[in-house]
């Protein structure tokens, strides 16, 4: 079979266990959620139903074609995220289009779908979609500058950017990884994770209190069943993407899954026990310390290595 | 002093926490009527023209600074609506209840635009922009700015006074069609919408007749007047008991 | 389209009172008098009744639908008072695929909690109108049943499904968190059998509804579907 | 004559222009967002609706709308009978209804002259302190929720659940008790009910702990809510602000302190008071409120009378007719400073019920002043923190 199209399958393949992986992990985050606040909580396959409830809605109302391209451009920045993360290290299956200079390419595609949501959530003329989308776009720009800030470390710290480099530099043991060579970045590249994944103390632009929802505030039906789909894969790939970056990378998909689990139980560790952030207070807040301490990764990555 | 005693309690004026409070007020202002309640509540009436300088004078030199409510009560029969404004002392922890009876006012008449009325600069002070909306808020305002609902009789405002006194205010407009000129906001809805028919707080509103006429009873529903129900029911054979 | 005519409900049987002959009059969409231009910010598109799937799909889809059941966060009554423990840790409606969501573009069921006053009976018929077919009402104590407490109030509507269709009444001042619970299961068990089509029979007696509607709300400064 | 705030700082244009009136509040210059922050909105405490103009994320207008709950309480009133009232006058407020039983109650035996028995008034006393816990860990999580802590909303709403049963064990009924009734109470304690009552004191003072730890000590929810809001003292009377909200701002008044009904006077507890008057004080506040009302019905339980009536023999009810009068009977609630207003023509009917909640000026008066120069942001946890509740307002 033609190597290309051979590589388009398993970049299919693996997208679809992602997207089975995001959905049940967000189940049974949920669910530990959950057990915090002394419930139950849903069940784990709640998200599959969700979507499929959602595609199955008879009606929808559009605003406009910017309307309809918002999803599709979040979904885009999703898919293509993932598509060019190497999942797993050394498995031809889960590497996806990696390619020399991938991790610029994913930096700006972690940030592309957002750019796009707002743009479709503008064009439903719904207040409070444009006021989401000011938050979400600033708060973006806030968390941008600590992740790039230990990216930067890191491509100075591995002399590559390209993250199967990144990966490959950090086997052979749990010391090679960024974690413990580079703590400053991780530390950086964490707290901007939190920022990322809109969870406690982050989550003002999706908050419901105040002015719901934000950007997917007109955002319904089959529209919304896109929305959740990409966000059962952008989780996940930007689960990949740090896992790559700082623990190491996964040779096995076992090893893939327990990393990306714990990670993000990170963020729901943080956000089930605090309040949220208003937009300003993020931006001071990712502008000072963790932009100190990516500048310091940077420092620490030049001198050192 | 007391002219007419509690019409339960055992205390007059002269006993009650208010002794000193009437006997000052009584020396400024010709009292109609005034009696204690209870030791600590007492009830005067005053005239109208009377009424906004007594709240002034009591709020600012007998330390009655604070405005329970404002309210009003119906007394269809003598034609008159009484306004009760109840001011309450921290001090002396003691109530007095100022009634003002005004002319009920049977048909409506059409008033000016609040704030027309009585432009003068102290309503125009009390209230601060953004507030007073209609002047502010130009455009795309949700409120009946420049549609004056129709009003029966008319009182002196005190929004200068109390901050609340304009939420009193509105309410009563509507619920009993007084207005008060130059309160902030007083033509907006406060909880009714798009009412038509007279102010539903007036004895001569028939709320279960309206409700019957507007709204969609669902059949099957028996009311009973609970005296014969509960006679008929329970004590057909004995005679009507006395009322207590 | 002016000429519309009222469609009854064929269920509607109750003899019609003294008052009730506005019901019978043609109405007409609020923007007919408009110039073009202005026409469509006031849009008189009508709902429209939607075919379900065929067979074995619409099992499915109402099987999806029945497990995961996003209610408007609209406390229109007192009855939304026994939401918060229905939603919290003593009840955890979560279990059951309930959530809430807080926009009505995303909600599927409307829980009218309690007596609905005039003014919010207008902001219910927007939110309902604004959420996507099919949607589902569950209508929450006496109050929206026959007026309750409120029976002979001027200000609170005493039956609601002649506003709006209502799939499953809780009768209760107020209901339990369990009898809404028993509630919800009556309604996926509604739904799995193909029954809630509440949306559907709003689009087919539109006028009929929308007669009852404005003989309530007098100040009707909207357009006459709210999509 | 309120001032004009000079504290609003608009995000683009020159607040010292808007302030000397060079600029106005004009929506056509672009330059100003108009939202309606309810009813329909999971920020709103109940169902009522703020008009807010936007200027950036700064508001600089605020309109309440309120009426959406309006049943008519008090024409409907004026149509029952005295005693066909008490089942009614519990739904005006639906967090903490046994205020309204017994200020109606009260106000009707003041009225006709009625005394109640002893023990009745130490169950009334217990059942308004149960309620005000229960209120006040509702509240807790609406506030900790408006700031988007949805842990602490799950675990006091269960605790308030535990209380609720407690009232259903005593009166029968989860939300509306109708156990205060005029002459007296319904019923009388069952039998263990004491112990019952300490096992969930001792759970709600748990949860007290935690919630300290977690909550007042979290430095988001202190960045949240320190500054925000803050009534200045010299505008509590000019507002009429009464309960935690001036007692926040340092001015120790309470009615159960001040003008003792029931029992209160043979109770022992201090005013609460704070400082700062901001949002975090007020939640302060409340949650040492919170600590005292466990203390206070624990005090009940250990110095109620054991035995007595509960009742008063009432004279058939239904032929009952009240002299001619009028009175005004005011208890402490959570929110502030509740009343009721009772005119008797001595008829069987009541002329007029006058409700006067204290949401009456803090969801209306108050919040329009205070939302003025907020964030957007923090309209929902301003709210909140001013402890409103629309159906007092409107009824």
């Amino acid at each position: 079979m033609n190597p290309i199209v051979l590589q388009i399958l398993f970049a299919a393949i693996s997208l679809f266990v992602i997207l089975n992986w995001g959905l049940i992990l967000g189940g049974i985050t949920a669910r530990i959620q959950a057990r915090v606040q002394g419930r139950i909580g849903i069940p784990v396959w709640q998200g599959y139903i969700d979507i499929i409830k959602n595609y199955f809605q008879r009606t929808s109302i559009s605003h406009g074609i910017m309307f309809y391209l918002g999803p599709i451009f979040r979904v885009a920045g999703g898919v293509g995220t993932y598509m060019f993360i190497p999942a797993i290290f050394g498995s031809v299956l889960f590497s996806n289009f990696h390619f020399a200079g991938d991790v610029i390419l994913v930096m700006y595609f972690v940030f592309f779908g957002q750019l796009g949501m707002a743009l479709g959530a503008g064009e439903s003329g719904h207040p409070y979609s444009a006021i989401g989308v000011s938050r979400g776009l600033a708060q973006m720009t806030a968390f941008e500058v600590p992740f790039a800030l230990s990216v930067i470390a890191l491509a100075a710290q591995y002399h590559t950017l390209s993250i199967t480099d990144i990966v490959a530099a950090q086997q052979g043991g749990f010391v090679h990884w960024t974690l413990f060579t580079n703590p400053f970045a991780v530390i950086a590249g964490v707290i901007s994770l939190l920022g990322m994944n809109m969870h406690n103390p982050f989550s003002v632009v999706i908050a419901p209190q105040e002015i719901p929802i934000g950007p997917p505030t007109e955002y319904h039906s089959s529209f919304l069943a896109l929305l959740q789909t990409n966000r059962a894969i952008f989780n996940i790939a930007k689960l990949v993407l740090f896992m790559n970056l700082f623990f190491g990378g996964a040779t096995t998909i076992w090893g893939m899954l327990i990393k990306t689990f714990s990670l993000y139980m990170v963020t729901i560790f943080v956000g089930v026990s605090f309040p949220r952030f208003r937009v300003d207070q993020s931006i001071r807040f990712f502008l000072r310390v963790p932009t100190v301490i990516g500048l310091a990764a940077v420092v620490f990555a030049i001198l050192v290595f | 002093m007391s002219k007419e005693s509690g019409l339960n309690g055992t205390v007059t004026l002269e006993q009650s926490r208010l002794a000193g409070t009437m006997q000052e007020i009584e020396r400024r202002f010709e009292l109609t009527d005034a009696y204690a309640q209870r030791d600590s509540l007492g009830f005067v009436t005053v005239s109208r023209k009377d009424a906004v300088p007594l709240i002034t004078h009591m709020r600012d030199y007998l330390g009655f600074t604070h405005l329970v409510l404002v309210t009003a009560v119906d007394v269809m029969e003598r034609g008159i609506l009484r306004l009760v404004y109840l001011l309450h002392n921290h001090g002396l922890c003691a109530g007095i209840g100022i009634q003002v009876e005004i002319p009920r006012g049977d048909n409506p008449v059409t008033v000016s635009r609040s704030g027309d009325a009585d432009g003068s600069e102290e309503s125009r002070a009390g209230t601060r922009p953004g507030h007073d909306g209609d002047t502010l808020f130009a455009p795309g305002l949700a409120s009946t700015a420049g549609v004056s609902k129709p009003a029966y009789t008319e009182m002196d405002s005190i929004h200068h006074l109390w901050a609340q006194a304009a939420t009193y205010q509105r309410e009563m407009k509507e619920m009993y069609g007084v207005h008060f000129p130059g309160s902030p906001r007083i033509d907006d809805e406060f909880a009714l919408e798009g009412w038509k028919d007279i102010p539903p707080m007036r004895r001569d509103f028939d709320t279960l007749a309206y409700s019957e006429r507007t709204f969609f009873p669902r059949p099957g529903r028996e009311t009973h007047d609970p005296v014969e129900y509960m006679k008929q029911n329970m004590y057909p054979d004995e005679p009507t008991p006395p009322s207590a | 389209m002016s000429e519309a005519k009222i469609v009854r409900p064929d269920e509607r049987e109750d003899k019609v009172g003294d008052g009730r002959e506005a019901v019978g009059r043609a109405i007409r969409l609020a923007n007919l008098d408009l110039p073009e231009a202005d026409r469509e910010l006031y849009c008189d598109a009508r709902p429209q009744a939607v075919k379900p799937y065929n067979g074995i799909l619409e099992k499915f889809a109402n099987w999806a639908r029945a497990n995961s059941l996003w209610i408007l966060g609209f406390g229109t009554g007192c009855g939304a008072i026994e939401l918060r423990p229905l939603m919290t840790s003593r009840f955890d409606m979560y279990r059951y695929g309930i959530q809430p969501r807080p926009t009505p573009r995303q909600s599927g069921v409307f829980i009218i909690g309690g007596y609905a006053s005039v003014k919010t009976l207008k902001r219910i018929v927007r939110s309902y109108e604004q959420m996507q077919n099919p949607k589902f009402v569950l209508a929450l104590g006496s109050c929206t049943i026959n007026g309750g407490m409120y029976w002979d109030s001027y200000n609170t509507i005493n039956r609601l499904d002649h506003y709006i269709p209502v799939d499953v009444y809780i009768a209760g001042c107020m209901p339990r968190p369990e009898a809404l619970i028993a509630g919800f299961n009556k309604l996926k068990e509604i739904i799995r059998a193909g029954k809630g089509e509440g949306a559907n029979k709003y689009a087919e007696n539109f006028d009929w509804y929308k007669a009852n509607q404005k003989k309530v709300i007098r100040d009707w400064n909207m357009p006459d579907y709210n999509w | 004559m309120y001032e004009v705030d000079t504290t609003i700082e608009p995000d683009i244009i020159d607040p010292a222009k808007l302030r000397n009136g060079e600029e106005r509040i004009d929506l056509d210059s672009e330059k100003f967002v108009k939202i309606w922050q309810g009813p329909n909105h999971p920020g709103v405490t109940g169902n009522m609706s703020l008009e807010l103009i936007l200027n950036g994320d700064t508001v600089v207008g605020c309109k309440t709308h309120v009426g959406y709950l309006h049943r008519g309480f008090e024409k409907l009133m004026e149509r029952r009978r005295y005693i066909q009232n008490f089942p009614l006058v519990c739904r005006i407020c639906v967090p903490e209804p046994d205020f309204n039983e017994y200020l109606y109650a009260a106000a009707v035996e003041e009225l006709a002259g009625i005394q109640i028995p002893e023990r009745a008034k130490w169950l009334r006393a217990l059942t308004l302190e149960m309620a005000r816990l229960a209120s006040f860990l509702m509240w807790m999580g609406g506030q900790a929720g408006s700031f988007g802590m949805g842990t602490i909303g799950q675990w006091t709403v269960t605790h308030r659940d535990y209380v609720l049963d407690l009232f259903e064990e005593l009166s029968g009924g989860r939300i509306y008790h109708m156990y205060i009734i005029p002459g007296g109470v319904r019923a009388d304690m069952p039998v263990g009910y004491a112990e019952r009552v300490e096992e969930v004191l001792a759970k709600v003072e748990k949860l007290l702990a935690e919630i300290d730890l977690i909550m007042f000590n979290n430095s988001v929810f202190k960045a949240r809510s320190k500054g925000l809001g803050v009534i200045p003292r010299e505008i509590i009377d000019q507002f009429g602000i009464t309960g935690p909200n001036a007692r926040a701002a340092g001015i120790a008044r309470d009615i159960r302190k001040d003008d003792p009904y029931l029992v209160y006077d043979k109770l022992d507890f201090s005013i609460v008071t704070g400082e700062q008057s901001d949002a975090y004080t007020r939640a302060r506040v409340r949650w040492l409120e919170t600590q005292q009302s466990v203390d206070l019905i624990r005090q009940i339980l250990a110095k109620m009378p054991k035995e007595g009536e509960i009742h008063t023999m009432l004279p058939n009810v239904l032929h009952w007719k009240i002299p001619a009068g009028q009175t005004y009977l005011r208890a402490e609630c959570t929110r502030g400073e509740y009343g009721y207003f009772v005119v008797a023509d001595g008829t069987g009917y009541p002329r007029r019920v006058c409700v006067r909640g204290p949401s009456y000026t803090h969801a209306v008066a108050l919040l329009e002043r205070l939302a003025v120069g907020t964030n957007i942001s923090d309209v929902a946890g301003l709210m909140v923190s001013l402890h409103t509740y629309p159906p007092e307002v409107e009824r």
